[in-house]
């Protein structure tokens, strides 16, 4: 296909090969654990819990979730979204497209090598504050696909996850306790630590 | 604070600095009033979505998850403000305020009770008329220069339909002016002995079709059309210049629900509860219909969205017109009932043969 | 009558101050380190499904958008001249229609000749 | 009249919200219209085929379910049933009927999500879907009954089914059965004859018959276009010589057609439920074979009607306790094929539900 | 039920010239000769009493010595089947006619065995890799590809 000003797709493919070779090679291990602040013992005032506690509570209550589902889990968690579950309770029906928007992103399914240069990039591209829920076996580890070839062995390569949640696929309910434990995580939070 | 509100208008003239106490309290008052109803509308859309989706809604954040909007609003507040590395800066800026200001200023000249309003304009409609036009401005400048090519393509859509839409809008509320023989829309409620929706059903079908369009919700919302154009023209937008569209959209929302109320369903008029509660009521009535709307009906396509706008609503608002200025001339003392059926039948002849005309789907365009 | 004017006048400044103080209050909040601002080359890159924007967006665009735009610019400035007509439309009486149809069927006219060209068709 | 445009190049997908996953496709559109369209491949390549070789043939069962997630007893059934091919293995007749069952009801499952992502994709706010994700519960609740998993149910095995049937299952199966055909009606009279819906959807994203056959379109989609071949009819497995349904199929080949194929579907799933029900034999359900299973070399494709189409395993064996080559004949991908013809000349709205109307499964396409 | 065409019957329907690049037949399928394979398709799509006009299923396999390449084609009028099988011994450069411009629905089944076997169809209108992307090393369904990354 042309794409114009001398670019065909083939180019474009070359490109995209680079780029997941590229962080193929740089993503041999897994990150650090972003959750070591959560031990950490923090000088506070008054202003400042207060003003923890008001953003805090605005921000867990209100977790806007990207759409950036790849696999299987994508099912439990529009279950989970749909009447019978029903995560709009918590305020978090509210899907949004743009990375710009969202808060939360919900990895949901088999990561790939040839995804993770996307996902990477629209997790790059939302908007701090932001976390990361690794749902299901797949995001944790690569689960029952670890051995091949072509699969990412956990986001945790590429991301800094903040909730693991097990299962093949894990249940609405797992997922509503992961949820919540996201929630108990963000009402750690505190400006005084920079975050 | 409602009793102020509902102060004559003469305290102008009778207070000292009456005249700033007056832009005080109603500059002040409008907006407070709108944030408040925004923030009590979107709680009322979620629920009220949540009902028709056979679930709950939000009820966890405050009683009836009422402070969830609230919750919201903080969050969005203090969420990182990205600005695009190759937008048009500039503008990339001015276009949240240019979207949102004329928004707020239609309310400047809708009355709340009998000469409880801003200023009452002697060419109030005009006003409403030449404002509402400026959002689009704001919503195509947004989607232009945040140089990404949904938000250019939601731009483009912009351009399209909501100057398309102006037309009939514009038309459908020359027959209230008909009606009441003047532009102030204080004048207008006040001539509602008999809501115009009856006299009018044609021109308030029209109106509010319109609106809806206007106000891009369902089914012409094309410019945000989530499954098409991912976000539409706030893609890029994040933090509180995306909360100022956001808000916005509801507010447009409200402001149209206002003047739906204001135009076709009597306004602050209506009997035992005091004036503005009437129009608080009524407008929570039309913003109910069109989020049932949202939650029921799929969207539609761009050519079928222009088509309407142009073959359909136009030459129906024309029409409209043409009859309601015969029956005022030749007929002035037709009963309301003759007239609201003339103008019903009117509706369903057109609607009748437009649907002879009616093809269902689309075309390939050769390439 | 000019001192409603003046009204409205002051209330788009009340109103034009406000619209941008929403815009401005992340700044603030972002010096007193409440908006956190982690800006990164990655991030400030057009969003496109995950990927790298590939070809010029800002391009010469399709003109069917703009057609609407015109015509609403031909049709829309004489819809205007209907509002006094429809204020003064009773004490005018049928001399006032007979204008106004006449002053509808030269719009008409325009209408059905951009019909017939084909502008209102989305091609 | 001659304005030079440029075309945009626009990626649409992976991360989409209507590429239902993470399929892509690179299109170039002039305005609205696609002129140029590419789609991208395998971002969700797992390996699946080259997993099989490493894997003993009971391993790779679960593997199957992985494959199109919405029906993993179907792709359970085609696999264990080209094995039972392969080394002769006799199932329990009740072991039949219950597969036939599982089947059947995961094809009212896959045929409700993909009607409903299809109205999603035209643009109702998730309504229709939730309504269609209630009725998917149900089904979810008889199958976690029967083997404890809500998605991937792994529930097949040589030689007739993991379990027995639970004493709750077969009243909780009538109830369904009882109320689904009502909820259908419902479904049908909010939906079916929706003006919008009729004018998205009728004409639009015509596949022809020849196009079809041509590019080995299968299921719904071939059916769509007038083409009588369900394999269930045509090669009958298992026992679905012994029911009484028919094969619905289009006239035209667009959209429209699709989804009302999907919709027939549904009733004739039911139907093929309710007989297998009420000819259910007693006795055991399985034949077990031993845990180390080596079946002879050879090689078979066996292929039923899965929910998106044809769906085969073609297993080879060199007699050892893996098999030495299992390809999947995976309908999703192959039904892809005339999308670039399907697309090109179709506005970007129409693209979105053209697509959606296919109903593809990602982790069946990229495998 | 879907029957299974008598290979025999194929065989004697072939023109003369197109029979002689029959190999072999076998149970599982008719082995013809990679460079004929484009005619006895065209061949077995529009004679009567074949009209095998749909192309179900490609599979590629690597038998270790040799690639072999299975067509399975229906015939949706008449209710039959049949398998075609191409072997392609030259390990290092396979290389075998496409049959995208007779079937549409070849065009992807074919890439995605060029992208995981590596064998090449000529005349494939966008032979390039599918699943895979620009740059991945080898070919993983090859038997000397080694399990797992």
């Amino acid at each position: 296909m042309e794409i114009g000003s001398g670019i065909n797709s083939m180019d474009l493919d070359l490109h995209e090969g680079h780029v997941i070779e590229d962080l193929k090679n740089s993503a041999a291990s897994a990150l650090p654990e972003p959750s070591r602040w959560l031990d950490e013992e923090i000088e506070r005032n008054i202003i400042t819990t207060t003003v923890d506690k008001l953003l805090n509570w605005g921000r867990k209550t209100s977790l806007w979730t990207e759409t950036s589902f790849t696999a299987c889990c994508t099912f439990e968690f529009i279950s989970t979204s749909s009447s019978r579950f029903d995560i709009a309770r918590f305020g978090m029906e509210v899907l949004r497209s743009s990375p710009r928007h969202a808060d939360l992103m919900i990895t949901a399914g088999t990561l790939t090598w040839k995804m993770a240069p996307q996902i990477k990039r629209v997790y790059e591209q939302m908007a701090e504050p932001k976390w990361v829920i690794a749902m299901g076996a797949c995001g944790i580890s690569g689960g029952i696909f670890a051995d091949s070839y072509a699969v990412v062995p956990g986001y945790n390569r590429i991301l800094p996850v903040d909730v693991y949640i097990p299962g093949c696929p894990p249940r609405p309910e797992a997922l509503l306790a992961g949820i919540e434990l996201l929630r108990k995580k963000i009402e750690k939070r505190s400006i005084a630590k920079g975050n | 604070m409602v009793e102020l509100l509902l102060l004559p208008a003469s305290i102008r003239s009778e207070l000292p600095f009456g005249y700033w106490l007056h832009l005080l309290i109603f500059g002040l008052g409008i907006i407070t009033l709108l944030l408040t109803s925004v923030i009590i509308f979107i709680w009322l859309e979620r629920r009220l979505v949540g009902r028709f989706q056979l679930r709950h809604g939000p009820n966890r954040a405050g009683p009836f998850g009422l402070l969830q909007s609230v919750a919201d609003v903080i969050k969005i507040l203090t969420k990182e403000d990205i600005i695009p590395s190759r937008a048009d800066k500039l503008v990339f800026w001015m276009a949240p305020v240019i979207a949102f200001t004329p928004v707020v200023l239609m309310l400047g000249v809708v009355p709340v009770a009998d000469g409880a309003l801003l200023a009452d304009l002697n060419i109030g409609i005009l006003f409403v008329v030449a404002i509402s036009s400026v959002t689009s401005l704001g919503v195509f400048m947004a989607g232009w220069s945040s140089y990404n090519k949904y938000s250019l393509l939601s731009a483009m859509r912009t351009v399209a339909q909501l100057v398309s839409y102006e037309m009939p809008l514009i038309l459908s509320m020359v027959g209230v002016v008909i009606l009441t023989g003047s532009l102030s829309l204080n004048e207008m409620v006040k001539a509602q002995s008999i809501p115009f929706i009856l006299l009018q059903p044609a021109g308030f079908f029209i109106f509010f079709t319109a609106s809806l369009a206007e106000i891009n919700r369902t089914p012409f919302d094309l410019l945000e059309a989530d499954s098409e154009l991912v976000a539409g023209y706030n893609i890029e937008y994040s933090g509180m210049k995306f909360a100022t569209f956001y808000l916005t959209e509801y507010c447009e929302a409200i402001v149209l629900s206002t003047l739906t109320a204001t135009l076709f369903l009597g306004g602050w008029q209506g009997p035992w509860l005091p004036p503005m509660i009437w129009l608080l009521l009524k407008i929570g009535l039309v913003f109910c219909v069109i989020v049932w709307i949202r939650a029921t009906l799929p969207r539609l396509r761009i050519d079928q969205v222009m088509n309407f706008a142009w073959k359909f609503l136009l030459p129906l608002a024309i029409l409209n017109l043409l009859l309601t200025s015969l029956s005022v001339i030749f007929w002035p003392t037709a009963p309301a009932w003759a007239s609201g059926l003339i103008n019903l039948s009117m509706l369903a002849v057109f609607i009748l043969v437009y649907s002879k005309f009616f093809k269902p789907g689309g075309k390939t365009v050769a390439v | 009558m000019l001192s409603e004017f003046s009204l409205i006048a002051l209330f788009i400044l009340i109103v034009l101050g406000f619209a941008t103080s929403l815009v401005l209050i992340p700044v603030a909040l972002r010096k007193l380190g409440i908006v956190p601002s982690q800006p990164s080359a990655v991030k400030s890159e057009p969003y496109e499904c995950g990927l790298e924007t590939t070809g010029p967006t800002w391009i010469q665009f399709k003109i069917r958008y703009y057609f609407y735009a015109l015509l609403l610019i031909s049709l829309d400035i004489t819809v205007v001249f209907l509002y006094p007509w429809a204020v003064e439309l009773t004490s005018l009486g049928p001399a006032g229609l007979i204008t106004i149809f006449i002053f509808l069927g030269i719009l008409a006219v325009g209408y059905l000749y951009a019909w017939r060209k084909g502008a209102l068709e989305w091609k | 009249m001659a304005v030079k445009t440029e075309p945009l190049f626009l990626n649409l997908g992976p991360v989409h919200p209507s590429t239902h996953g993470v399929f892509r496709m690179r299109a170039l559109v002039d305005g609205e219209v696609i002129t140029d369209i590419e789609p991208v491949f395998g971002y969700l390549h797992r390996g699946i085929e080259k997993l099989a070789e490493s894997k003993s043939y009971r391993q790779f069962l679960p593997l199957t379910d992985r494959l199109d997630y919405v029906s993993s007893m179907n792709n359970n059934m085609a696999y264990v049933m080209a094995v039972e091919k392969l080394a002769g293995i006799e199932v329990p007749q009740r072991a039949e009927y219950i597969r036939v069952i599982m089947a059947e009801l995961q094809r009212i499952i896959a045929h409700l999500l993909a009607i409903g992502s299809f109205f999603n994709d035209m643009g109702t706010f998730f309504t229709p879907f939730f309504y269609m994700f209630i009725q998917k519960e149900k089904i979810t609740d008889l199958f976690e009954m029967v083997c404890g998993q809500r998605l991937l149910y792994n529930y097949m095995r040589f030689g007739g089914v993991s379990h027995d049937l639970p004493p709750e299952f077969i009243p909780a199966l009538t109830r369904f059965l009882d109320e689904m055909p009502a909820e259908i009606k419902k479904y049908e009279r909010l939906l079916a004859e929706n003006e919008i819906v009729l004018a998205r959807s009728k004409n639009v994203g015509v596949l022809t018959r020849e196009m079809a056959v041509n590019a080995s379109a299968a299921g719904p989609v071939l059916r769509a276009s007038g083409v009588d071949w369900d394999i269930r009819k045509v090669d009958p497995y298992s026992i679905y010589d012994r029911f009484d349904f028919d094969v619905p199929t289009g006239a035209n080949g667009d959209c429209y057609d699709r989804y009302r194929v999907r919709v027939e579907e549904l009733t004739q799933s039911l139907n093929i439920i309710r007989q297998a029900v009420n000819g259910l034999p007693k006795g055991k359900v399985l034949n077990p074979v031993p845990l180390r299973f080596r079946p002879p070399a050879g090689e078979v494709y066996s292929h039923i009607e899965g929910n998106k189409g044809e769906l085969g395993f073609h297993v080879i064996s060199d007699g050892s306790d893996k098999p030495y080559r299992i390809h999947v004949r995976a309908p999703s991908f192959i039904n892809l094929t005339a999308l670039k013809n399907m697309l090109i000349g179709w506005k970007l709205a129409d693209a979105i539900i053209i697509f959606g109307s296919i109903d593809i499964c990602l982790g069946e396409v990229d495998r | 039920m879907t029957v299974q065409l008598e290979y025999n019957r194929i065989v004697e329907a072939l023109p003369q010239n197109l029979a002689s690049s029959v190999i072999a037949i076998e149970d599982h399928g008719l082995i013809i000769q990679p460079e004929r394979l484009t005619d006895i398709a065209a061949f077995l799509k529009v004679e009567p009493g074949m009209e095998l006009d749909y192309l179900c299923s490609i599979t590629g396999v690597d038998c270790i010595n040799y690639f072999e390449i299975d067509y399975l084609l229906y015939s949706i009028k008449l209710n039959h089947r049949c398998t075609l099988k191409v072997r392609l011994a030259d390990k290092s450069e396979p290389a075998v006619p496409s049959l995208a411009g007779l079937w549409l629905g070849a065009e992807l089944q074919e890439r995605e065995i060029f992208d995981l076997l590596g064998i090449n169809f000529s005349g494939h209108p966008d032979m390039k890799r599918i699943f895979l992307w620009e740059g991945f090393p080898g070919h993983p369904l090859r038997k000397d590809y080694g399990h797992g990354c």
